[in-house]
C-alpha cells in the first residue's frame, strides 16, 4: 500500500497549460460557490432552511475544476452534498437557495429539497441521497451516450464513504467491463458523517486504492487546488471521449464546516482545520493569481459581483412565497398526476 | 394467429418493440448468448446484435442502476432481475430511485424502463428463489406493477410497458412459462391498468393474478359443476395502475369478493384491494372479505410441502364453498 | 420515575439490555463515538466500549449480514440503519435472510437479531429519508416488526425485541425522538405483539402507530369535544405479531374502523388490518372501513407540502367526521 | 495486470508437508464428492429430484482441500452449490440426497432443498441461494468468534460470479477492517451461469486481482490439487486464528458437468472440458498417491466403500417417505409456530 506524505498532496502531477480566462471562471466559481453555502448556513441557523443541507465548504476547487473541464451537454450526477456541483454547472443561486428554504422559485419548488437537486437543463442529473446509488445511474447515461454515438461524459460525484458500498464497487466493474464514458470522482474529506473514513477502510485511500480491482489507473490528487484538477479532470474527460473507458479519480479535500446541518464538528482532532484552513482552496487559487500577475482589483470585482449574485438571489428567495400547494400531487406519474386507479 | 408459449411470447414482445424502437435495449444475466435462464430471450441476441442484447455481471445494483441512467436520458431499457427474489439485492432503486426521481425533480426526469423477473413459485425452488414479489413493490407511488397470465397478455402488456413512460415492474410467472396460447399475428399492444372479467359470474368475485389465474377459473368451474356457485373470475393483470371499476363494478353485482393470492398472507396484494372494497364497495358486500393465500410460511422445496403451501383448486373451492354457505 | 425523550429511551433501553446480556452488541454507521445521527445512541461507547459498540463503513449489507452471522452463532446483535429508508440497500437480509434460514433449516438455525432505524417523516428530509416503512418489512414470515410512540414503550418494546429469538425490525419513529414522556425506574420489559387502548371509546376505533398515535389521539379529542364522537385509539405497536384479538374486540364494540398511516395509501400496513377486519369482524361493522394515510405521492421536502402530505390532526378529524356522519 | 502463464495452474506455491493419512483422507473426500453427485445427477434425470441441483463436479478438490484443513467447530458458509461443501464436513450422503429428493429423512426433511443444505451438528452454516449475500454472514459468525475468543474460523465459499456483487465489496472490507477470522474461497470455475467470468469482469483474476482492495494478499492457487488447496487453505486458518484477519483466496477450477439441472452447457468453447478433464481433480490425486507408493488396492478399497456408502444411501432415500405434511407450518419463529396474531 503506497503511502502519502503530505495527507494534502496529491500523487498525480498533471502537466498541461490553462488559459487565463479559464482560471478567472474558476476563481469566480470557487468564490461563489463559497459565498452560496455560506449564505446557506447561515440562512439554516436563521430558521430560514428547514429540514437539512450539506455545505461543500473547503472542498470547492473540486466542483469549480470538474466544472471547468466539462462541456455543455456533459452530465453531473451529485449526493446530498450536490449545492456546489449544482452551481458550478451554471445553475441560478436564488433556484438552489429557493430550493433550500422550500420556495416556489426553487429549483424544484420544493420537491425535492437541498439533497435532491436536479436541473436537467444544465446537465444536472440529479442529486442522490442514498449513499453510492448514483454510480450505477451514471454509468447508465454514459452507456446510453456510447450506445448513441453522443459525446458527452457522466460525471458522478461521491465521499470517500460511498467507496465502501456495494454500488459502488458494481458500478466500477460495470463501467470498466464496457469502457463507459463515465468519470467517478471521489471527493475524500476524510469523514463519513463522523467517523473517519480510516476507521472503516482497509486501505489508505479508499477511492485510489480500489482502482485497480476494476483495471484502472490509480489517481489520487490535490482536490483543493482548481488547477489540479482541471488538468486530471480534462485528461479523463478527453480519454471518455475517446472511447478509453472511465476514471476513478481520488480528491484529497476537506470540509470545513461539519457533516450537515448545523453539525459542530467536535469528533474532529485539534488543529486538524486549521491545518486544512492554511490549504483553503479559495485562497491559495487567489494568492496564485496574484502571484502570477492578475491585478487584486480583477479579484475583488469577482468577489464583489458574486457577492451581489447571491444578495439578489436572498432577497428574491426571502420574497418568494413560500411552495403553492397545487404541486402537492403533481409529477409522481408521467401524466402530470399521481392517480393510481380508475 | 399461432400458438405460443408464455416464455416465446416474453422473447416475441420484446422482439416487437426492439423492432419498433432503437432505443429499446435489452440488459441482464445470461440474457443474450444463453437466451435467458429460463430462455424466455431466446433468438433476441442473434437478431438484434450485442450492442442492444447485453449480458451483464452479477451486478443487479447495476443493472437497475444502468437500466435508470439509460431511461432518464433517452434510452427504453428492458432490464431482466432473474428471479423475483433478488429483487432484495437492488431494491432502492425499485423502493427509492425508479418512482421518486420524476416527483423529487419537479417532472423534469423520466424514467422509463421495464423490470422483468420471473415471479413465483411451483417449481421446488425453495424459499428464496420461489417467492410472488408484487407486494414488494406495488408500495411505491410512481411505480406500475403488472403480471400477465397468458401470452397472449404477456405480449400486449410487455409492449404498453416498454412504452409507458413510467417506471414498470413486469413479473412473469415461472410456472406458466410453459404454458401455451392462442396469440393474433402481428403487432400487440394491450393497456396497463386494465383486469379483464374471464369468467362471468353472480354469486362472488374472485380476484386473481399470476399463476392463480387458471387455478381460479378451474376451481370457478368445479364450484359451478358441483354446488351451483357461480362465480366471476378477474384477472387482475395491473396491481398499479388498478382497474378499480372493474373490480368494484364485479362486486357490486356479485356482494361477495374472495382474493386468491400467491404470496403468504401478510400485506398480501390483495390485502389493499380488499381494503379499497371494505371502504367504497361496503354496501355492496354481502358478507366478509376472504383472502385465500399461501399461508404465513416462506416456501419450502419438497414438492409434496409446495403443493401444500400454495393455494390449489382444491382449497380454493372448500374457502368459497365454506364461506358462502356458512 | 423520570422524564424521558424518547431518543434518550432508546439509549436507556439498549444500556439495560447490553448490562443485562454480554451477547447484546451495538453495531452502524456513526452509533458509537459519535452516538449516533440521531444522538439515540450516546453514552454506550462509553460504558461499553469498542468492541460492543461499533462503527462500521457505510457498508449496510454488511451490517445486517454480520449482524446474521452473529445472531446465529451466539450474539443478540443489535443493527441500526440509520434511516429506515436505506433498508433499501441491504433489502435482501429483511426478505430473505432472515426470516427465512430457521424455516429452511428446518429449526437449526436461529437469527435472535434487532434492526433499528430512524423512520418517518416531518422532519423536511424530502422522498429518501422520510419513509415510513412498515410495509417494507411486514409481508415477510418470520420476522418480526415493531414501532413504539412513547419514550416507555421504546424500553419495553426494544427490550423485548432483544430478548426475543425471532428477527425484529424495530422503527423508531424520527419526528417523536424529542418528545418527553414518563418513565418508570428499574427494569422495563414489555411484550411484543400486544397492542394498546390508549383512549376507550364508543363509536369507531382508530388504529395508529409511530407518530400517527399522538395525532390520532388528538384528533379523537377533537372528535369528542366538536361533535360528540368517542373514538377508541388503539397503537398497534407491533404489526408482526399483531394484537389481533384487542383489534377484532374493539371493532366488535365500535362497529367502525379508521386507521391511520403515515405511509401512502398502497400496500400500506393498514391494508391488512382492514383485509382481517373485511373477514373476520365483517358482521360487526357498521360501515365502511376507511383507511386515512398519505396520499400516493412520494414525500416532498419543503414544510408547507410534507405538511399537506401527511395525516394531519385536521385531516383525521375531518375524515372521520365525514365519514360517520355520511 | 498480471496475466497467468497455464489457466489452470495456481501461481502462489505452498511450501508444507502433508501427512499420509491427509493424504488418504482427500482422496476419500474427492471420492466421495464426486460419486455422491454423480449419484445426485442420475437421481436428477430420473425425475427423483425436482427442483434444482447444482453440482461441484470438477471441483471436488476445494471442498476437499479446505475440509481437510478445517478442525471441528470451524464452521462452513456455502452457496447452492453446496452439496460437495456439506459433504466434506461429515455430513451423511443419505442426508443430503434425501434433502434433495425432498424425503422426510432430508436434512431439513425437504424444507429447504437443494440450494440450503445446513447441518449445524457439522459446522454447516447454511448453504445461501443468493448470491453474495452469505459474505457479510460468515463476516458475523467470524466476529462472533473474535468477540468471544473462540478459536473457530468461518470459511466463505463462493464463485468467480460473485465477486462482482456489492456484498462481496462490503464483506471484504468488513473483514479486513476488523482482522476477523474468516476465510473467503472463490472458487473460479471461468463460468457464472452460462456466461464466461472474464466477459463481464474488468479484471483477468475476479477473486485474487481484488485482494489490494482490501489490503489483502494476492492468492491464486490451483484449485483442482487438494494438496495445494489444503496448504493454502492451512496457512489462511493458521493466520484467521493468529488473530491475523481474513483471507481471500482465488482456487482455479472447473465444472464437468453445467451450471444445474441438466444444463447440457453448450456454451463452452469446443475441447474446452476435454482439456479441463486431464486436470480432473480425483485421477491426477489418484495418480499421484500411486506414483508416491500408495498401493493401488488401498484406493480401491477407498473407492469400493465409498460406492457402497452412495448406494446405500440411495436406496435409503428412495424407500423413505416424502416429507411428512405436519412439518409445513413449523419453525417459521422460535416458538416453534407460524402463527403471526393471536
Ligand atoms: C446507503 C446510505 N447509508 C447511509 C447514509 C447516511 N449518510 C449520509 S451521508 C453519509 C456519509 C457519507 O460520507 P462520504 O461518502 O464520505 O461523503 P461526504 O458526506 O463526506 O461528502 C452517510 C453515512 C445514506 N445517505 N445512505
Ligand atoms: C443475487 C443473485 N443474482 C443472480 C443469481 C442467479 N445465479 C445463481 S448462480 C449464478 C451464477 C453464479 O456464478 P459463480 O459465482 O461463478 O458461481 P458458480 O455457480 O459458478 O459456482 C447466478 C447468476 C442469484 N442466485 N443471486
Ligand atoms: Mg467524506
Ligand atoms: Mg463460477
Amino acid at each position: 500500500m503506497t503511502q502519502k506524505t503530505r495527507p494534502s498532496a496529491g500523487e498525480t502531477a498533471p502537466e498541461r497549460e490553462i488559459s487565463p480566462e479559464k482560471r478567472l471562471e474558476m476563481y469566480r466559481l470557487q468564490v461563489l460557490l463559497r459565498q452560496a453555502e455560506q449564505r446557506a448556513y447561515d440562512l439554516f441557523l436563521e430558521n430560514k432552511i428547514k429540514g437539512t443541507s450539506h455545505l461543500s465548504l473547503g472542498q470547492e476547487a473540486v466542483a469549480a475544476g470538474t466544472a471547468a473541464a466539462m462541456r455543455p451537454g456533459d452530465l453531473s450526477f451529485c449526493t446530498y452534498r450536490g449545492h456546489a456541483h449544482t452551481l458550478a454547472r451554471g445553475v441560478p443561486v436564488e433556484k438552489v437557495l429557493g430550493e433550500l428554504m422550500g420556495r416556489d422559485n426553487g429549483l424544484m419548488r420544493g420537491k425535492g429539497g437541498s439533497m435532491h437537486l436536479t436541473s436537467v437543463e444544465h446537465g444536472v442529473m440529479g442529486s442522490y441521497a442514498i449513499v453510492g446509488a448514483h454510480l450505477p445511474i451514471a454509468c447508465g447515461a454514459a452507456w446510453r451516450a456510447q450506445y448513441k454515438g453522443d459525446s458527452d461524459v457522466s460525471v458522478c460525484f461521491f465521499g470517500d464513504g460511498a467507496t465502501n458500498i456495494g454500488a459502488f464497487h458494481e458500478a466500477l466493474n460495470f463501467a470498466a467491463c464496457r469502457k463507459l464514458p463515465v468519470v467517478f470522482v471521489c471527493e475524500n474529506n476524510l469523514y463519513m458523517e463522523y467517523t473517519p473514513i480510516t476507521e472503516v477502510t482497509a486501505v489508505t485511500h479508499p477511492g485510489a486504492d480500489r482502482a485497480s480491482a476494476y483495471g484502472l489507473e490509480r489517481i489520487v490528487i490535490d482536490g483543493n487546488d482548481a488547477d489540479v484538477v482541471y488538468l486530471t479532470l480534462s485528461k479523463a474527460f478527453a480519454r471518455a471521449r475517446a472511447g478509453e473507458g472511465p476514471s476513478l479519480i481520488e480528491c484529497l479535500t476537506y470540509r470545513h464546516s461539519g457533516h450537515s446541518r448545523a453539525d459542530p464538528a467536535k469528533y474532529r482532532p485539534p488543529g486538524e482545520l486549521d491545518r486544512w484552513k492554511e490549504r483553503d482552496p479559495v485562497s491559495i487559487y487567489r494568492k496564485r493569481l496574484e502571484a502570477e500577475g492578475v491585478p487584486g482589483a480583477t479579484l475583488d470585482a469577482i468577489e464583489a459581483q458574486v457577492r451581489r449574485v447571491v444578495d439578489d438571489a436572498t432577497k428574491a428567495c426571502e420574497a418568494a412565497p413560500s411552495t403553492s400547494e397545487d404541486i402537492l400531487f403533481t409529477d409522481v406519474y408521467a401524466d402530470g398526476g399521481c392517480s393510481w386507479r380508475n | 394467429m399461432a400458438q405460443l408459449t408464455y416464455r416465446e411470447a416474453v422473447a416475441r414482445g420484446i422482439a416487437q418493440e426492439m423492432a419498433r424502437d432503437e432505443n429499446v435495449v435489452l440488459l441482464g444475466e445470461d440474457v443474450a448468448k444463453a437466451g435467458g435462464v429460463f430462455k424466455a430471450t431466446v433468438g433476441l441476441f442473434e437478431q438484434f446484435g450485442p450492442k442492444r442484447v447485453l449480458d451483464t455481471p452479477i451486478s443487479e445494483q447495476a443493472i437497475l442502476g444502468a437500466a435508470m441512467g439509460a431511461a432518464m436520458t433517452g434510452l427504453r431499457p428492458i432490464a431482466e432481475i432473474m428471479f423475483a427474489d433478488f429483487l432484495g439485492v437492488c431494491y432502492d432503486y425499485i423502493a427509492n430511485e425508479f418512482p421518486k426521481t420524476r416527483y423529487m425533480s419537479n417532472g423534469q426526469v423520466s424514467c422509463p424502463l421495464v423490470v422483468r423477473c420471473g415471479n413465483g413459485g411451483g417449481a421446488r425452488f425453495g424459499a428464496q428463489h420461489s417467492q410472488s414479489v408484487e407486494n414488494w413493490c406495488m408500495q411505491f407511488p410512481g411505480l406500475k406493477v403488472v403480471s400477465p397470465s397468458s401470452p397472449v397478455d404477456v405480449i400486449g402488456l410487455l409492449a404498453a410497458a416498454v412504452r409507458d413512460p413510467d417506471p414498470v415492474v413486469f413479473l412473469e410467472h415461472k410456472s406458466l412459462y410453459a404454458v401455451k396460447g392462442e396469440v393474433p399475428d402481428g403487432e400487440i399492444l394491450d393497456t396497463l391498468g386494465t383486469a379483464r372479467i374471464l369468467r362471468p359470474g353472480r354469486d362472488a368475485t374472485i380476484l386473481a393474478l399470476g399463476m392463480m389465474v387458471p387455478r381460479s377459473l378451474q376451481a370457478a368451474e368445479a364450484l359451478q359443476a358441483k354446488y351451483g356457485i357461480s362465480c366471476e373470475v378477474i384477472d387482475v393483470r395491473s396491481l398499479v395502475p388498478l382497474d378499480t371499476q372493474c373490480i368494484l363494478g364485479s362486486v357490486a353485482r356479485t356482494g361477495r369478493v374472495f382474493t386468491v393470492e400467491e404470496n403468504p398472507r401478510q400485506l398480501g396484494w390483495g390485502s389493499e384491494l380488499v381494503s379499497i372494497i371494505a371502504d367504497e364497495a361496503f354496501y355492496d358486500l354481502d358478507g366478509p372479505a376472504v383472502r385465500i393465500t399461501t399461508p404465513n410460511i416462506p416456501l419450502p422445496a419438497a414438492d409434496a410441502l409446495e403443493d401444500l403451501a400454495i393455494p390449489s383448486v382444491d382449497r380454493i373451492v372448500g374457502m368459497i364453498h365454506r364461506s358462502l354457505t356458512a
